[in-house]
């Protein structure tokens, strides 16, 4: 994993951000905003976590509000939610996405049905970030996309930004919102994107909430995460190189999914591709297709189409598979190209 | 080299509490419980016992689909609720816990209501199976089904008054079973590590449904697993209520003074099979069952405050027969309650600014025209 | 739950056994012929499980072959993937299929990911069994319909069957299959649902593969589980009252899905509607929805409709809710007579 | 009632090996190791050191995205594997055990191999990180990432054992930090209740990335925990080479005899930051890295048998040049071999009977006409 660790200040221009630095901004703002903010996990505290997303925050407020938590996720979680019962408002970090599964009983049993089996008495508050996805020889298991599992789930919310600006705005959105949220953060996007945040200016932006990241009129493409990116960087090529015009929608929330903005935009163009790197069979792309399939029937001019990682286990390490695993802008546009000659 | 590494051995065999009746009195003057305390835990007991009962009625009568008993566990229950403070403190039972949620306020219609399913039931408005308790009113958190994932809430809540450097100790029950799941282990590790005001309190009742203590642990006394976390830990007879009392009280006291966590481990009785889908005669000896039943802690309890002195024979007839009024009362209440609305079945899903009710039908959303 | 754990016998006719009956004797059929078959869970031995799927297995078999685990789910699955490592075939009982969260980094990590991960040097032969579904006052925790969840994983099969012949069949297969099985048993088919199973005879029904419940040639109609049943009753009633013929598929593998069957049957009928008790958000059905979006397209005659449990976290208790959630014949034949006339 | 009940109390705090280095060639003599297999040990010890000073060349000529190390290690590794039967026991190492892998017969080649990711790495077929071991023809149980779940997997391999009646040990190795895990718990519960033959090895380098032994745990030795599952537990210097030998090996014996599980903590040092990702000297104290570079095993070895007339300096020159030529020509191996083919991707995701390849392909499936 190069450079997964160890990395050098990145250089951004005035009122520009890295994806990364984004996201400590908006933990600084917020705990800076609200006492009831605090941040655990593991390695969280002194290195400042494994990408540095945490880095200072412990010298700003303290080994109590900044916890370096035992290696143990159900406890990170589990602790959390008891906090947040408590008057707290924790964000959990997981040191990488794949790492989860041990405190999904936490997160699917209980976080996610506090409110509803207390017929609304008690509920969480609370944010449980993660790095997901894959392109940096994390191998199996420092590559996973698992935002599906969740995304299944009644009583979560499930928010993975593309963008600086949506990784601030959702994430103060995400600390500030009533129930518990996954928040998942693209780690190639974290210092490979930059964009526009607005200094020192409180803004959010709302969770549930789909961006046309580029407005089109053949075709929809339905993406999240790096994928937007790709994405974006395809429909250019598309318009450029025949004329073609696509709309891209960054999903921004997989839980729950935007369906007026996904039925607009499908019902609009009458052709629709769903991109992510997740497992093919039942990533967050099946639910968009399904419901454009029963929803936008008489508005299709084509069959939706799914281009997704395969359903392989994970993302293996060596360079050639890795790239296999991985849909890219090539693969993506060379869809773009068959949907479009259907 | 032999000197050259420790071998860590299992501490001395923990004692339990044996009948020394007659130091008893002397030990509850001693724990500082008064009279009027006692007739109040004494209470507790009974209506716990005699609401839980009353379940079983209900069920057998096929009005409840299923009930899960406190019966034998009460004395542990209401000792250690005793000991706290339940206008800072924070409980989190589990669904073994009648005793502990009676002490802290729930009523026998709010019990009846939740075994039949009916609405204004206060735990989950009839969501949840019965003895699935909580109440943010009574600072009793609440409880799913999934075995000991409570620990963890426990240390949070105690994490929390800890930050915000409030005096609150928080008590979470759980089952000898439920010490095998990992949450039992990261609870213990997480809340030693950072010293936090929580009391583990194990009811130990030797059985796990079907599964004998000899086949969820190669120990006889689970408290000996404190010391592998650095922390004091006791085993104490849970029909012996005092002591339970003055342990818990112990411990909330050293968590108040900032000296970190506690494990208790109560001896108790499961006098019933473990819920009503089940029949305990298939797995364990008569013997034992009726063994056990003799040594019932609210008769025991009874006995010694009668012998005490802090009741009469009088009292406690006066008292059965208003537990039994207010019981008989709340079985009507409950069974002239209505149910729930079918389609509250959508709500409390989310909070504020999450999707609408409607938005969460399974029903088909093509637009297919005809009636739905 | 009445009726949950203690059960009468339940009265069959010659060559008849109920749904647990059936399940039953896979595994006394499996332990029989091979030693290396073991059986651990909590309260299987003695108590003979709570549902008595494994009543009489420990007296035949030894509680070295029948365990009575601690009441730790990782533990036992995690422990049945090391004795599957080492050559045994365990079959590993979750008492409830909403309890086997504990265990889903086991499964996901681990089981799923060991043949991949080792590039096939190393493979987890073993089954795990789990009552799973509604309609039995078992609540938000004995209710709960998981196999989404795991049909996102590459790596494991999730078998559910619907009838006595196939709960046999499949579990066989699913006890002889070299790779991790999930197997979901309907808790209130156990003793609703009869239905001839060969005596004595060794047979196996083939896992990957649907049947056709129902053949029929205006519709497909998609389920698996008890559902299946609800599904043959609406078409019967279809057929008697509307004159309208449809056709039920019962998956019985929910993954990997047997995709020729569904696209066969869709393609045939025109339209399509998919049934499942689980969360409609990325149920199964989601699946199944998309796979026909996409390869149905010039074959459709309505849009892909889905009926499924709302989306909240589970069934509750109380009896009108408990209604409420689950679908029945009744709105099944709603949403049929709805799409027909589409 | 004081008496009425058990304060569980921690263990004496253990005492680690100090430097007896005058009693310790008797010490080894009396464990029976003879001078071959000191030797023997030796070279595993140098090869893997050797081997992992050449992946940090790799990794910072830019050949090897990321390297784990078992620098500080070797001592604690090559010990506890000499102390078993290669031929029959079961081997579940985690990712810092590189010693153990090669001591067992991985080969510098393969290690090469993988750290590039090229064909023929033989724990994954270059699907894993690096380290990430597993072999069935080593008898090397496969690991994944997800720090401590190996523990469960270890003790299922002993049940097996046990069921078929077989002789065998399973050894697992886990860190500190993996003890705070839920399974490690669960492992070594399940472990004790059915006596099986499994020896739990936690490697005790007192950090877990950057997280320090004290906010990991609240207890000096984790071997403490032992007592919490009624087995016998050791804290043992983990540079110690001939101590982790004798402490193995007796546990080895008890295991097979029937006994049951062994818990044994060796003190290790981490002579590397946590992996080429992360820099320690962020969060050590400088003083502390130096401080244990100075007390390296690997030297501290060689002197060992140096003074006991078990090598000579020229054997060890010898040594190192053998391992160097060996691991020069591996190097150029590895870097000439091809990766593996990029459909190689859709491989081993099922065995028989399971969906062909292709199927498992992420691209549009639709019939939608043009090339795919
Ligand atoms: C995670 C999980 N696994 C299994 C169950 C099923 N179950 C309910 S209670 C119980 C036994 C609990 O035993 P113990 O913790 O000793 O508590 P007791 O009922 O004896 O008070 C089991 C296995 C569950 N509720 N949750
Ligand atoms: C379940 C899980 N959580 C987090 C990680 C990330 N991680 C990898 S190694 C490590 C520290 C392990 O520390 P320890 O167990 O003491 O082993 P050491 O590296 O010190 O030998 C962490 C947190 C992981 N691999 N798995
Ligand atoms: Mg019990
Ligand atoms: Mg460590």
């Amino acid at each position: 994993m190069a450079g997964l660790g160890t990395h050098k200040t990145v250089e951004t221009s005035a009122g520009q951000m890295t994806y990364i630095q984004a996201i400590q901004s908006a933990m600084r703002d917020e705990m800076e905003r609200d006492e009831s903010v605090i941040l655990m996990g593991e390695d969280v505290g002194a290195k400042g976590g494994v990408f540095k997303a945490t880095e200072g925050l412990q010298v700003l407020y303290g080994d109590t509000r900044v916890i370096d938590t035992p290696l143990a996720e159900s406890a990170i979680v589990g602790v959390a939610i008891g906090a947040a019962l408590n008057g707290m408002r924790p964000i959990a970090e997981i040191q990488f996405a794949d790492f989860i599964h041990p405190a999904f009983n936490q997160i699917v049993s209980e976080a996610a049905k506090m409110r509803y089996r207390t017929n609304g008495d008690w509920s969480v508050p609370m944010v449980i970030r993660a790095p997901f996805g894959g392109g940096v020889h994390g191998a199996l298991y420092h590559s996973q996309s698992v935002e599906a599992f969740f995304a299944h789930v009644p009583g979560l919310k499930v928010v993975i930004p593309s963008t600086p600006y949506d990784a601030k705005g959702l994430l103060i959105s995400a600390i500030r919102d009533p129930d518990p949220v996954l928040f998942f953060e693209h780690k190639k996007a974290y210092r490979l994107v930059k964009g526009e945040v607005p200094e020192g200016e409180n803004y959010s932006v709302p969770i549930g909430r789909a961006r046309v990241a580029r407005q089109g009129k053949d075709m929809s493409v339905f993406a999240y995460g790096l994928m937007v990116h790709y994405c974006v960087a395809a429909a250019e090529q598309m318009a450029a190189e025949d004329g073609y015009s696509v709309e891209v929608i960054d999903l921004r929330t997989v839980k729950p999914l935007d369906r007026p903005a996904i039925l607009e935009s499908a019902r609009k163009t009458g052709k629709s591709l769903v991109v992510y790197e997740a497992n093919r069979t039942l990533g967050v792309g099946a639910e968009v297709a399904a419901i454009i399939a029963e929803e936008c029937f008489e508005y299709l001019d084509g069959p939706v189409v799914r281009l997704a990682g395969p359903d392989v286990p994970a993302m293996p390490f060596s360079p050639p598979m890795e790239e296999f695993f991985l849909p890219d802008t090539k693969r993506i546009l060379s869809a773009m190209r068959r949907l479009a000659a259907y | 080299m032999a000197e050259a590494k420790t071998r860590v051995r299992e501490a001395e065999p923990a004692v339990t509490s044996k009948a020394l009746d007659g130091a008893r009195r002397r030990a509850a003057a001693a724990g500082g419980v008064d009279e009027a305390t006692q007739r109040a835990m004494y209470r507790a007991m009974l209506m716990a016992r005699m609401t839980d009962e009353r379940c079983w009625l209900l069920n057998r009568g096929g009005k409840a689909p299923f009930v899960i008993s406190c019966q034998g566990q009460e004395g542990a229950q209401v000792g250690s609720v005793f000991a706290l403070d339940r206008e800072q403190d924070w409980f989190v039972p589990y669904y073994r816990d009648l005793a502990v949620v009676m002490a802290l306020g729930m009523t026998p219609e709010d019990i009846f209501k939740s075994v039949m399913g009916r609405a204004g039931e206060p735990n989950s408005g009839a969501r949840q199976m019965p003895s699935h308790f909580g109440s943010r009113k009574l600072r009793i958190v609440s409880q799913g089904s999934s075995v000991a994932t409570q620990c963890l809430h426990a240390v949070g809540t105690a994490l929390a008054s800890k930050i915000r450097g409030e005096k609150a100790v928080s008590i979470c029950y759980v089952g000898e079973g439920g010490t095998s799941q990992g949450d039992f282990h990261e609870a213990l590790n997480f809340a030693s590590v950072h010293r936090l005001p929580v009391i583990m309190f194990v009811e130990n009742n030797q059985y796990a449904i079907s599964v004998p203590q000899d086949l969820q642990m190669a120990v006889q006394d689970v408290a000996i697993r404190a010391a592998g976390y650095g922390i004091p830990g006791f085993v104490v007879d849970g029909q012996d209520v005092f002591e339970v009392h003055r342990l818990t009280s112990d411990a909330a006291a050293r968590a108040r003074a900032g000296e970190g966590p506690t494990l208790i481990e109560a001896k108790t009785h499961r006098l019933t099979s473990h819920s009503s889908d089940d029949d305990q005669r298939v797995y364990r000896p008569a013997e034992e069952i009726k063994q056990e039943a003799s040594e019932d802690a609210v008769p025991r309890f009874r006995n010694q405050l009668l012998k005490a002195g802090v009741i009469t024979e009088e009292d406690d007839k006066a008292l059965r027969a208003e537990l039994l009024a207010e019981i008989d009362a709340a079985t009507e209440a409950a069974e002239n309650a209505p149910y729930p609305a079918p389609e509250e079945t959508l709500l409390h899903v989310y909070g504020e600014g999450g999707p609408e009710p409607d938005e969460l039908r399974g029903d088909p959303r093509a637009d297919l025209g005809g009636e739905a």
